[in-house]
């Protein structure tokens, strides 16, 4: 193990939305769209005394990666735990609907969202359908779709069913992808079923480890912007096209999983039966050597 | 209470009454109420083993499930106050009064079974001071104590949570008192005898392995500016000030934010070798890059720290480790390296008011105060020079004493925000202990550090040093100066704070040289409990609740 | 109506539509061609093993060249939540079903969403929400979120979110408050036979996702359309 | 929610070339700071929204203190808050202020 070192990259866990896209772009290549000057917050937060945020929580723009032009959006994870409300979720509609039209080289979305806000639920829900066909129409477009999950909200509830609309997903060992969170199950099936104070239970059955030794997600990425812009940059020449092909692979992909693990009973059962030696230690591996496992076992995952 | 019960004639009946229970010492938990119903008679002083750490938990399920009407009226003596057993047996009437140290997580309960008048308490004590009166005027009959693991004999083995262990057998066993431990497992052979199983009386082998509570463990990731802003502030101004070498740290995310800079602005600062190697502090993990970057010598501790082990184990150069390998933690011990041997206390507390006494004591919740008011307290005892505790005293003299007769100072530094979570200000004109000793008829307002103590108060406003004070209004301005902008701090009188602040009794973080927009997160060696992990070369294992991986 | 109602309104002519574990799956004649029927019935929630068996009967559908179109028809609990399904990704298995309809739209098999019970959540993204266009059937009852469970999380009292469920259609749930959004199109005419409804809704099928405005439209979501279109026009700019 | 407003006269213009700044989140204990070069280089205006009430003579003070600290002359300031301590807000308007004085 190397030796850590007191001065280090940013973390992108950390860092704020803006933060996140300064670092990953090239630099002072970003123009925001409808930024915070413009005012637009939410109409629907003050009904319940709640602060509103210049920016909704979001941020979207144009901007270029190694000098190619793409169109970004970043989401706050710390503002209302990053949720789709009405105005935060049209900015990435908007976005999207642009990209459809001008075709930029990427889309990247930056994901920090604890899924549909609940202040504005029924917008949000209705949204997040908006976005998922809008990402279908970028895609259908030419345009590949990146996900980057890797913000201390992680990518839930509607924000996972984006995150897998997405043509391309990369994610840090802090990311998680799923749908429900683990208090939402563990208040509908007991502590028994998913005990949400067991943080590294969390990890293992949502995490970025997890996601992407299992097909759920296509690249791992150290916590730095340095690594997503990595990841990134390799992504979008290899997105698969969204056709009856692509979709009948990951059916086959996904029929796979469920035949092979289904009946598994925690993530370790799964790592082993993928051919990791040693699952068991997984969740203690720095960044190198588990992208080293990644590179030599793991399940396909080029279907999406 | 008659000599009868604290003869060796009673250890003996008591002896007598458990043998029917237990196959030699041994007891199996089912067991353990009908075990303590036996030897336990009414109004018994009684020491259950429990503190901030660890916890006899399997003992105290079994007290409490003892018929009230065989055991009563039992005058409870512990270090700690906190599991919900603990005062389930004063609601039962199987206990009435109490002596204690510390009660963190039950503070609240106690405050209101006080006020009901279901509960006595005697006094809210140091831990040193508690464990003193157990040697002269609170001695236990019964101790209930708990240990990793037992051979037939009795021997115990403690493992890295030894505590309190010792200090309460002690007490108890060389008094004809009668001592039951409870252990996780009997085993052929302990890995090292912590305490010789002739103190021992009776062995329960208890149903899970004893709790221990991780509570010296920080997240670095919550640490904020504010306290990187004042962790700098005390090492620029404090620690380099007097060239402080021994010292305790309090628990809070102020002082695990100068753990954590150590390695960074420390390093920068050209401390290192100069400052903070010595100490008696819990193994805390956010002293691990610290530990690795060759700042510190040598670490004794009260007790251990969940998730530690490997790593202490690892480091026999730093920590006191017995010959199986694992820390050697003793809180009696320790206390006294933290009152005697130490230059420095650094911590934090709830309220301060215009004096400089301050408590953790808030309406409606008495938590004790455990190690703090002993660690921070200047020892008139102490009879050894070191520069930091001279410097400390030439700063608080005027000059017209005789130098050979001086009595050195321990810096005794509080470190607040001056507001807390829900704009709680810290700063107040009387304390809530001060108006619950009041209303409760205390003869004495539970205050955990006094003013006269106190050296330093530090907040993100600056560093006021008392010892620079000349008169009761100079102190008064002088923490008025760095409350910031909670009332007293607004009711500051201008011109006599910017008086001070020329005259270095008030040190802002630009009089130290410290832009404040440096105080980024970027300065902590460790910025996520994985970086600790890897600090410590992967042997850190911390508790499921901290991990984000 | 039930769903047995349901299908005797839409297909006079009889069909081969059954439910096994809580999955609908068949088909039937309607407007001259034969449609494919999928869908979820009597609450039941939708796990990574439903939402596979769904979407391999949508992908069968939309290989074929017949332009037939796909009914969804959703009486629905929430996505399931489960240990075992987050474990295999769930997410993916969700996304893929709601991927799977798009897909079938796109290749010329138009998606008529109806839903006629419950529904919420991931469950109502993945299925009714991810078709063409989706009705609502009077006594539908879609619920993104109860206001238990709303005062739960906000700590607002529950009398207070009553009082603002009244007439703030955003968050409260229910039909109408799918219909102001714009996500429920219409609602159908239960006494008139369903057979010509839906034809005639396949004959005028949006062009284009057109939720926003509709939600714009009808006063129950003000902003959204306004917002998209603005970045869409900062995006065209510079 | 509490709306604030203050007005100040400042001895010079905010230095610098950004015309636009934004920091901070609002969050729990946290707030956003918008700053915005739009009045006249002698003025500075601040509104705040914040969910705790009461707390007006705090926000004249941290204010206060900052505009003297730091005569941002020719700034609107925007406050979002999502009840952050005055330290907090002291460090959120000394960031921005920084950032506005960086290049454009």
């Amino acid at each position: 193990m190397s030796a850590p070192t007191a001065d280090r990259a940013p973390s992108w866990y950390e860092a704020s939305a803006r933060a996140r896209l300064a670092a990953l772009l090239d630099r002072a290549s970003f123009t925001e769209f409808l930024g915070p000057a413009a005012r637009e917050t939410s109409p629907h937060l003050p009904l319940f005394d709640l602060p509103r945020a210049f920016d909704d929580g979001i941020v979207v723009g144009r901007g270029t990666l190694d000098d190619r032009p793409v169109l970004a959006a970043a989401q706050e994870g710390r503002f209302m735990g990053g949720a789709f409300g009405e105005v935060h979720a049209a900015k990435l509609t908007g976005l999207l609907r642009a990209a459809a039209e001008l075709r930029p080289a990427a889309v990247l979305i930056l994901f920090d969202t604890g899924g549909v806000r609940l202040q504005e639920a029924n917008a949000g829900e209705t949204a997040i359908s908006e976005i998922m066909r809008a990402i279908v129409e970028v895609r259908r477009a030419g345009v590949p779709v990146v996900g980057l999950v890797g913000g201390r909200a992680g990518a839930y509830g509607g924000g996972g069913l984006i995150a897998g609309t997405c043509a391309r997903l990369v994610v840090s060992e802090q990311g998680r992808i799923a749908v429900s969170g683990p208090e939402v199950i563990e208040t509908n099936h007991g502590v028994e079923e998913f005990d949400s104070k067991d943080r590294a239970l969390v990890w293992r059955t949502m995490g970025g480890k997890h996601r992407a030794l299992t097909g759920g997600a296509d690249a791992y990425a150290a916590d730095t912007a340095e690594a997503f812009r990595a990841a990134a940059l390799r992504l979008i020449d290899r997105a698969p096209a969204f056709d009856l092909e692509t979709m009948r692979a990951e059916q086959a992909r996904l029929e796979a999983r469920l035949e092979r693990h289904g009946t598994a009973g925690d993530a370790p059962d799964i790592w082993s039966a993928l051919g990791v030696p040693e699952s068991g230690r997984v969740s203690a591996l720095g960044d190198d050597a588990f992208a080293e496992l990644l590179a030599s076992s793991g399940d396909s995952h080029d279907a999406r | 209470m008659s000599e009868g019960e604290t003869g060796p004639e009673a250890l003996s009946a008591r002896r007598q009454a458990g043998a029917a229970m237990a196959d030699g010492k041994i007891v199996a938990a089912t067991e353990a109420t009908a075990l303590l119903e036996a030897v336990i008679r009414p109004g018994d002083r009684v020491c259950i083993e429990g503190d901030n750490q660890k916890q006899a938990d399997c003992l105290a399920r079994a007290l409490a499930g003892c018929d009230p009407a065989r055991v009563n009226g039992l005058h409870m003596v512990q270090s700690g106050v906190v599991l919900p057993e603990h005062l389930d047996i004063f609601e039962i009437g199987i206990a009435d009064r109490l002596d204690y140290s510390y009660s963190g997580p039950q503070g609240a309960r106690v405050a209101r079974m006080m006020g009901e008048g279901s509960l006595t308490v005697g006094a809210v004590h140091t831990y040193l001071e508690l464990f003193a009166r157990y040697f002269v005027d609170l001695t236990p009959q019964v101790a209930l104590v708990v240990a990793v693991s037992a051979d037939r004999d009795g021997n115990l083995y403690t493992g890295p949570n030894t505590e309190d262990t010792p200090t309460v057998v002690e007490a108890t066993a060389f008094k004809n008192g009668l001592v039951v431990a409870q252990v996780n497992e009997i085993v052929e052979k302990v890995p090292r005898v912590d305490i010789p199983g002739d103190r021992v009386h009776f062995v329960v082998e208890a149903d899970k392995p004893f709790y221990v509570e991780p509570l010296f463990t920080r997240d670095p990731g919550a640490v904020t500016e504010t306290q990187i802003l004042m962790a700098m502030m005390a090492l620029k101004g404090i620690y380099g000030e007097y060239g402080v070498t021994r010292l305790n740290h309090g628990i809070g995310f102020g002082t695990a934010a100068i753990e954590l800079i150590l390695p960074t602005y420390g390093e920068r600062l050209g401390l290192k070798g100069k400052v903070a190697s010595h100490w008696a502090l819990n193994p805390h993990p956010s002293l691990i890059p610290a530990v690795e970057s060759g700042w510190v010598s040598q670490v004794h501790c009260f007790g251990s720290e969940v998730g530690m082990e490997a790593y202490v184990g690892a480091r026999p150069d730093i920590f006191f480790t017995g010959p199986d390998g694992s820390l050697r933690s003793n809180r009696a011990f320790c206390q006294t390296a933290g009152l005697y041997a130490c230059d420095m206390f650094i911590g934090s507390t709830l309220q301060v008011d215009l004096q400089g006494n301050s408590s953790t004591v808030t309406t409606g919740r008495v938590a004790g105060f455990g190690g703090a008011p002993n660690m921070g307290s200047d020892p008139h005892g102490r009879r050894h020079p070191s520069p930091a505790w001279l410097k400390a005293a030439e700063e608080a003299s005027d000059g017209t004493d005789e130098r050979l007769m001086r009595r050195g100072r321990k810096l005794v530094v509080q470190i607040v925000e001056t507001f807390a979570e829900g704009m709680a200000p810290t700063f107040v004109e009387e304390l809530d202990a001060v108006r619950l000793a009041r209303n409760a008829g205390l003869d004495l307002a539970p205050v955990m550090i006094y003013g006269d103590d106190v050296t330093h108060i530090l907040t993100e406003e600056g560093i006021a040093n008392l010892l620079l004070c000349r008169t009761a209004q100079e102190r008064e301005q002088a923490i008025r100066g760095v409350a910031g902008y909670t009332e007293i701090g607004r009711g500051r009188d201008r011109a006599m704070v910017a008086q001070l602040r020329e005259r270095g009794v008030i040190r802002r973080p630009e009089d130290l040289g410290i832009d404040v927009l440096d105080a980024d997160r970027s300065l902590l060696a460790a910025r996520s409990m994985k970086d600790l992990v890897h600090w410590s070369g992967g042997l850190y294992d911390p508790p499921a609740r901290f991990r984000n991986w | 109506m039930t769903l047995d109602e349901i299908l005797a309104s839409l297909f006079p002519d009889g069909h081969d539509v059954t439910v096994q574990d809580g999955l609908i799956a068949g088909s039937g004649p309607l407007a001259g061609g034969r449609a494919t029927v999928i869908g979820i019935a009597d609450e039941t929630t939708l796990g990574v093993d439903g939402a596979l068996r769904l979407a391999g009967l949508v992908l069968d559908a939309a290989a074929r060249d017949d332009g037939d179109p796909i009914l969804v028809l959703i009486d629905s609990g929430s996505q399931r939540m489960r240990r075992r399904d987050e474990l295999l990704g769930l997410n993916e298995y969700l996304a893929h079903l709601a991927k799977a309809l798009f897909l079938a739209d796109t290749r010329g098999h138009p998606t008529v969403g109806m839903i006629y019970g419950h529904s919420a959540a991931g469950a109502f993204i993945a299925t009714a929400l991810a078709t063409r266009v989706l009705v609502g059937v009077p006594g539908a009852n879609p619920t993104v979120m109860d206001l238990t469970s709303v005062a739960r999380v906000t700590t607002l009292p529950l009398e207070r979110l009553e009082e603002l469920a009244k007439d703030t259609p955003v968050f409260a749930p229910g039909l109408d408050n799918m219909v102001a959004m714009g996500s429920v199109r219409a609602v159908l005419d239960a006494d008139a036979p369903l057979a010509g409804q839906v034809a005639s809704l396949l004959d005028d099928l949006p062009r284009f996702d057109d939720r926003d405005r509709l939600g714009a439209e009808r006063g129950g979501r003000t902003e959204a359309a306004r917002i998209a279109d603005l970045v869409v026009e900062a995006a065209r700019g510079g | 929610m509490d709306r604030l407003q203050f007005s100040h006269e400042t001895p010079r213009a905010l230095g610098g070339g950004r015309d636009q700044a934004i920091l901070g989140v609002v969050a729990s204990g946290n707030l956003e700071v918008l700053m915005e070069r739009v009045l006249e280089p002698d003025r500075c205006e601040i509104e705040i929204t914040t969910p705790l009430g009461g707390y007006d003579a705090v926000w004249e003070a941290v204010i206060a203190d900052f505009v003297e600290r730091a005569a941002p002359g020719g700034v609107r300031i925007s406050i979002n808050d999502g009840g952050a301590q005055p330290d907090t807000v002291m460090l959120r308007l000394l960031q921005a202020a920084r950032m506005m004085e960086g290049q454009s």
